[in-house]
């Protein structure tokens, strides 16, 4: 299953929730203003780099680019895709829960 | 691929919209088919005709229209969150229609995914 | 995931999940429009709350106060309806002081790890 | 004392639209002005008159409507943000008007409180 | 000043925002969402009996029976107010600060 | 807590508050709008970062890969505008990772229990 998160999470529970159900190995893909979640440096970084090791963590570029975030430092083990990518694991992935 | 998508927001508060938008046309440029966009809860108000946000700013309504008519996607807003909120036959752009909420269902049993886009 | 029928016909699991609470936002009423009609539809509809979603089935609620609709009274009905599986995620209630008697309906209460394997098993989910 | 309300989101999906609405009801009756109420962001989508909700529903626009007619409250949906959602003199329900932003800042001056109520 | 939260502390941290930023003996109101914050026997409620002690709390109290919880205990410290004590706590406190 | 002027106009503390990040909502956007339109009226005018509110003022935002309008310009016109007050509250930039050169204009950053005084001092506050 791909899980979609799109709050940042340091106004909502959204990620966190999400964290919580999603099945070891599952995908994760930050949109929006989740992005800030895969950003190193900020005091939720170290709880997303342990999440990037449990499930297969990915952050679409555009919103990253869009919030001045295209060159900044991503936790250890989070991938960039754009929207082709992110159509792709929709596709792999069986099928889709997005966490509003 | 078969896609059926729900907006569950309104145009230009939340991205939410936006992002429904450029997964569907990155699904149509990636051979996919987009069965329908299916508008609930404030999603109804996508479909505005009167929308005419400033120049330089992205038309969201003109937007969606074109692509049903690029596509043939099929742009369905529920009959009854949509009268509460005013958007009737009366008000909505080319390309979209009035329908009910089991061709959101229908959607989701056809299509081959169900994507959801919210706040 | 999903299962053929012998007429050819496609069963899917699909799922509501409600995480919010009722009246703030207008969510919960519309989606329990929304599990209404899904329920016309001979699918394998599975209704599941969990975060503050569980607060739309506390009982007594009275939203008369705001001048709104108590649509509460809806969730019994959605039995005669055909839906059946309705699933409610205990650590959810009880990290709100929230207990089984609390609600309007009799409901399964699963865990946390219970309700994250039930919606991997999904072919279809809804939120709001 | 003269309040002045701003209201950040639409009717149906917020609930600070009715808490808006109570508390210029609640302020009316305590014998306090309500100088304005100014429709901002999806505030603005308050003012659609086609909007029908269920019978056994709220009817928020109507009941905006009908404060402007008893009370006199001035209903001003800002000109821009209105564009953008398609909420335009045509389809604009009794009681509102359009207008420009600088009105909510003159209500702020001339009220002794300003509340805001949003998602 | 009176300042107001209107989303559920499990959801969102405007409440916690407020609570960071309001000045000690600062009127707080919990409206919509928000009430479930007042609640005994939450998660949460520890920390709101002790934002109780260091500012003047109150909650709405047809946002608490709309969800059912008119007769609910709640956190010591804590008073209800219906719409008219709403305006009464923003005129008498000077300004008004909407948390959203 | 306003003052009254010797011509007898009544000149207020406003504060427009920011607490959202950009481009994920359209609030960052029109309260620019709003904070432009404001800077007209004669008014003492606070404009405060706080919170994901800092995330506006993030050097090269490159909204144009959503489509979208690149407003984050529109923070250096604000000083043409005589909106000079703009504050940004450290302890929500630190948590981010974010200093003072990673943003569009210079501000005044301060503490927050700073933030909480002059926030407390205000007549009109405004937030989206």
């Amino acid at each position: 299953m791909l899980h979609t998160v799109n709050k940042s999470p340091f106004e909502r529970n959204t990620l966190e929730a999400c964290l919580k159900r999603a099945v070891p190995g599952a995908a994760i893909l930050l949109i929006e203003d989740a992005v800030y979640a895969a950003l190193a440096g900020t005091t939720l970084a170290d709880a997303m780099t342990s999440a990037a090791q449990r499930f297969e963590v990915s952050v679409l570029g555009p919103d990253l680019a869009a919030r001045g975030l295209e060159n900044a430092a991503l936790v250890e083990g989070v991938t960039v895709v754009d929207y082709g990518g992110f159509v792709d694991l929709a596709a792999a992935k069986g099928s889709v829960q997005a966490w509003l | 691929m078969k896609f059926a998508i729900l907006v569950n927001e309104g145009p230009f508060n939340h991205q939410a919209v936006d992002t429904a938008y450029q997964f569907a046309r990155a699904a149509l440029a990636r051979g996919h088919e987009v069965l329908r966009v299916f508008f609930y809860y404030d999603g109804v108000h996508n479909a505005h005709r009167h929308s005419a946000p400033q120049a330089d700013e992205r038309n969201i309504v003109a937007r969606w229209s074109k692509l049903a008519e690029e596509h043939g996607v099929d742009l369905a807003v529920c009959v009854a969150a949509g009268l509460r909120r005013g958007v009737t036959e009366a008000v909505i752009a080319p390309g979209f229609r009035i329908t009910g909420l089991g061709q959101l269902i229908e959607a989701g049993i056809d299509a081959d995914r169900t994507m959801v886009f919210g706040d | 995931m999903n299962e053929q029928d012998t007429d050819g016909t496609v069963t899917k699991r699909f799922m509501i999940v409600n995480r919010k609470a009722p009246h703030g936002t207008v969510y919960a009423l519309e989606v329990l429009e929304m599990v209404l009609i899904s329920a016309m539809f001979d699918q394998d509809v599975h209704v599941a709350f969990l975060d503050d979603g569980v607060w739309q089935l506390r009982r007594g609620q009275m939203p008369g106060a705001l001048e709104m609709k108590d649509f509460s009274k809806t969730y019994r009905a959605l039995e005669g309806y055909g839906v059946e599986k309705i699933y409610v995620e205990g650590e959810s209630l009880a990290e709100r002081g929230l207990s089984e008697q609390d609600l309007v309906i009799p409901v399964e209460v699963i865990a946390r790890a219970d309700m994250a394997r039930l919606m991997d098993g999904m072919d279809v989910v809804l939120t709001a």
